[in-house]
């Protein structure tokens, strides 16, 4: 299984902080596809995607207890 | 010494320049992001950020990388506040020594331009009649292609 | 409040800061001067800064007074200290508030280079095999005339 | 008559921070000569002076009461 993790107006839309999800051997891009399905999120071609605490790019492919974390644009500073 | 920090509580400034000092430092330029009143001539009541703490650490301890690689000699020190903020509250402070000055200002400009591309932190703007999630500041489309740059990725 | 000092204890950074904070502002940037301990590979002892104080205060105020004009709704306060200072000791603290950040940087650093051009104050180096008043860091000849030049004139 | 104030290697040079001098009519480049000459000053060429703590060119004329100051080459920051 996989952790899905949520900010900001993503999370708000979602209603959740994170999810489990079954997302081993899918791409970055597979998993964006069913969770924005699945959750109807909207603009989620500006989000970016991170493994493990670092940026992934849309075809990787997400490995069984990696933690997935969907960046919406940043606004810090 | 923690260099990179997201923080919950008020942020002491002097703390953070002091990690900085070294002796063979002649400049120690800040940064110190406050919330100010008016955007767009829009009344801000409140803010509230948010951060993916682990990874924004990580990333801002990248950015210490980067500019230490690419400005010799430069020690860099950053915290980034959490939480509910009120106008003229600091929600970030960058540090940054060099022994010259003209680097001791670009290197720190470069933080905070970095911290507005590839660290996971979002404003929440509270005004009168509403509040939103704040996008992207720098005001360009950052990943038109959906993903981060070559550059932006990790180490 | 004085925005613009000559002083003989050591310099409260926090202080200088606390002079610009407007609502207003969503930017304070600050450049601190400190006292290094290798300048050209020469070993520094100390420095002793002597200063022509009621000028040095007033060229202070113009640089002031011409940043507050170029950038709108800028804010500046600088303090400079005279007297001996040791290595990593703070010879000047320089803070700008703006309403947006690149103006801070811009308008900081346009200080330091002003500080550097017109303001009466001189620093002697102490070295182990000697000492020297030095002149002109920019190292250019500011006024090849031997006069300022019109835009150095004060008001 | 005038005060006039040295500073820095000027004033190491001098031997005096100030002096008193009769400078009233003599213009700064006239008044530099003098005082150059007097106390055996080099490098005056590269030397600022201010009239009343304000920067003066070469050819403003001195006025009774003045206080003169020669700025050498300044190093703050």
């Amino acid at each position: 299984m996989n952790k899905v993790l949520f900010f900001a107006h993503l999370r708000d839309s979602a209603g959740v902080e994170s999810v489990e999800f079954a997302a081993s051997g899918k791409t970055v891009a597979d998993l964006k596809e069913l969770i924005s399905e699945q959750f109807g999120l909207q603009n989620f071609d500006t989000v970016m995607t991170a493994i493990n605490e670092e940026f992934a790019t849309d075809d990787e492919v997400i490995q069984e207890g990696d933690t997935i974390a969907f960046i919406p644009p940043v606004s810090g500073g | 010494m923690k260099f990179f920090e997201i923080a919950k509580d008020p942020i002491n400034t002097q703390s953070v320049i002091d990690k900085v000092i070294q002796r063979e430092a002649g400049a120690i330029t800040t940064f110190i992001g406050t919330v100010r009143e008016l955007t767009h001539g829009k009344k801000t009541l409140y803010l509230v950020y948010e951060a993916y703490e682990p990874m924004a650490v990580k990333k801002l301890a990248q950015i210490g990388t980067e500019i230490e690689e690419r400005w010799p000699g430069s020690k860099v020190a950053i915290t980034h506040r959490v939480g509910k903020l009120d106008i003229t509250d600091i929600a970030v402070v960058i540090a940054v020594s060099t022994p010259h000055r003209a680097d001791a200002y670009e290197a720190n400009r470069y933080a905070i331009e970095r911290i507005k591309e590839i660290v996971p932190i979002w404003k929440k703007e509270h005004w009168e009649d509403g509040q939103e999630w704040i996008g992207n500041q720098l005001e360009t489309v950052a990943y038109p292609s959906g993903k981060p740059e070559e550059g932006d990725l990790g180490e």
